[in-house]
């Protein structure tokens, strides 16, 4: 069977995958074949895919676990038309209890409690591990051992983000970060 | 949306004052208490709308004013008899405990040590804020099925299919257990347990019901599957009736019973 | 907003569909617009559509019940080379929804989701189907009239099961046929 081009193979197994394909799954993708592309080939190669596309509707874009296509921003309003559900929306409770494990991570329901001034519910926790979002990554070495709630790499694909320092920083966070700053290095001098 | 207010009647008391009207910048009509009192994420959510209506500072609050503010609202929302959750009354407690301190001249030197109630309030509302901000900002993050969705294209059919998970029978009775004490279930009169036979018995006669309109009676009962088997069908069959998932019809005294789809309606 | 193209809305919608798209659906991507498009229209823009990707490893094509693109055959031996992998695990949401239908057989999805306290994704429900371990067996006679789920014969085939009753039941729970099903009977035959 004749090989088909570099690019091609890329672009077919990219459409085909559920989920991002990472540069070593796309090097897998060649393995025991004739065609033996280096990362540098592979990039290369996606770098032309990418531009192939960039008058279409689809785009080619990089998240933390690889690359993938995704169709572009302006369809949103022809595709809501199409269902009627609005998926993707959350309470201001779970938007706010994300907010805290993202920005705070690793960090326990009663830290996160502490700061919101109310509980936080089980459905709220279990809505997010479900979506993917969050996880145990271990457990505060205290009486009741909490446990520690952290992002997933899949929370990074789905906000289309390649790591958490691409998450905007709200203005207090500046604020905060330049005092606990400020505040170091007066103690440091102080000493 | 400023109505008249009844005047006579003590509305609450507030303080040790008899409230017998509203603040004029607190009415709020009674039918839209219950929606404001969901838009609020609790005592720090309604303790910043609050300092941020009048463009306050979280700095610069005064405590006092602030105090009498949320009361207001408390009583307010006791005097309509809404179920109040607890940290609402926590937060009124302790914003009345800063009060009295920072009202009361305090002793030199006796506090040193302790923080300050007034500025451990400040950076609760200042973290809470933030977090506030982030939740905000979050939410604004383009996100995939809200605003943009992954492009994909049916796969061709593939010789190596990656093999579907496993389940040990272990891990499925686990999970019941769980389920169970998660919803306090596992009392047993709170929940009947029929035998599995009779739920599986239920399930295969509502299947049967799928393809046939209404099928006799006996035809549930096989005389192969000798007295417990019947059994089981029976108590399936009840079982069914109960949950109102089949209907049993006959036509008169003595005629053939069937089994029909869905409650009996009339 | 400007308008996009009717070539690339349909791009972009039929990339973002896990299901083929009928001309009606198709037609409904514009319901309100000021782009009005006929079938004609359509039409000749999907004729348009697959002779842009003629080249590619996507193809434009009508099924039975509408159009969508499929990656090329000559990708299988590509894509196999991914998929040798071990076999993965069950979510938590998902080994509950199978041990609720299990035990509580027939049972909707509304009911599991009290139990469960969460609602309970479409996603778990068909990959269980998928699985070929759940089926629909009826309907519930109340507003909405949702589907009762039930387990298969494949289920008990593949956990070595004769029957239900073979399957253990969690400590604490015995089987009883209950007092509460004793009692609705002798109120139904009071009524």
């Amino acid at each position: 069977m004749a090989e088909l081009a570099l690019i091609r193979v890329l672009e077919g197994a990219l459409f085909a995958a559920r989920e991002p394909l990472s540069i070593q799954a796309l090097k897998q993708l060649f393995e025991d074949s004739p065609q033996h592309p280096s990362e540098g080939m592979l990039r290369e190669a996606l770098s032309r895919l990418a531009d192939e596309y960039a008058d279409r509707s689809v785009r080619l874009i990089e998240v933390s676990t690889g690359f993938r296509f995704q169709v572009i921003d302006a369809l949103s309003p022809y595709l809501a038309r199409l269902s009627e559900e609005k998926p993707g929306r959350y309470s201001r409770a779970t938007l706010e209890t994300l907010a805290m494990i993202c920005y705070r991570q690793p960090v326990t329901r009663g830290e996160i409690e502490s700061v919101r001034g109310v509980a936080v519910g089980s459905p709220i926790i279990r809505t997010l591990e479900e979506r993917g979002w969050i996880h145990v990554v271990g457990h505060k070495d205290v009486p009741g051992r909490p446990a520690l709630y952290a992002t997933t790499r899949q929370f990074l694909n789905d906000f289309g983000l390649k790591s958490l320092d691409q998450l905007p920083l709200p203005q207090g966070v500046q604020r905060r970060i330049s005092e606990d700053l400020l505040a170091g290095l007066t103690e440091q001098m102080d000493e | 949306m400023k109505q008249p207010v009844q005047g006579e009647l003590p509305l609450a008391i507030v303080a040790g004052e008899v409230l017998t009207t509203l603040p004029e910048d607190l009415y709020i009509p009674p039918d839209a208490l219950e929606v404001i009192l969901d838009a609020f994420e609790g005592p720090l959510d309604l303790l910043l709308y609050l300092i941020r209506r009048q463009n306050l500072d979280i700095r610069q609050i005064n405590v006092a004013e602030i105090t009498h503010q949320y009361m207001a609202y408390i009583a307010m929302l006791e005097a309509m008899r809404f179920e109040l959750a607890a940290e609402y009354l926590l937060m009124a407690a302790m914003l009345a405990e800063i009060k009295s301190r920072v009202l009361l001249p305090r002793p030199p030197d006796v506090d040193a040590e302790e923080e300050d109630p007034r500025a451990a309030l400040i950076r609760q509302l200042l973290a809470y804020e933030e977090l506030k901000q982030s939740a905000e900002l979050l939410d604004s993050i383009p996100r995939v099925e809200r605003d943009w969705v992954v492009a994909q294209a049916l796969a061709p059919e593939l010789d190596l299919l990656r093999p579907p998970p496993t389940v040990e029978l272990a891990e499925l009775v686990v999970a019941f257990s769980d389920l169970l004490a998660r919803a306090q279930l596992s009392a047993a009169h709170q929940v009947h347990f029929e035998t599995l036979s009779t739920r599986e018995r239920m399930s295969q006669i509502l299947d049967h019901l799928q393809t046939r309109a209404e099928l006799a009676l006996h035809e549930l009962f096989q005389v192969h599957e000798g007295r417990a088997g019947v059994v089981v069908a029976f108590l399936a069959v009840l079982e069914l009736v109960r949950e109102g998932l089949i209907s049993l019809v006959q036509a008169a005294p003595g005629q053939l019973i069937y089994v029909t789809r869905g409650a009996q309606h009339g």
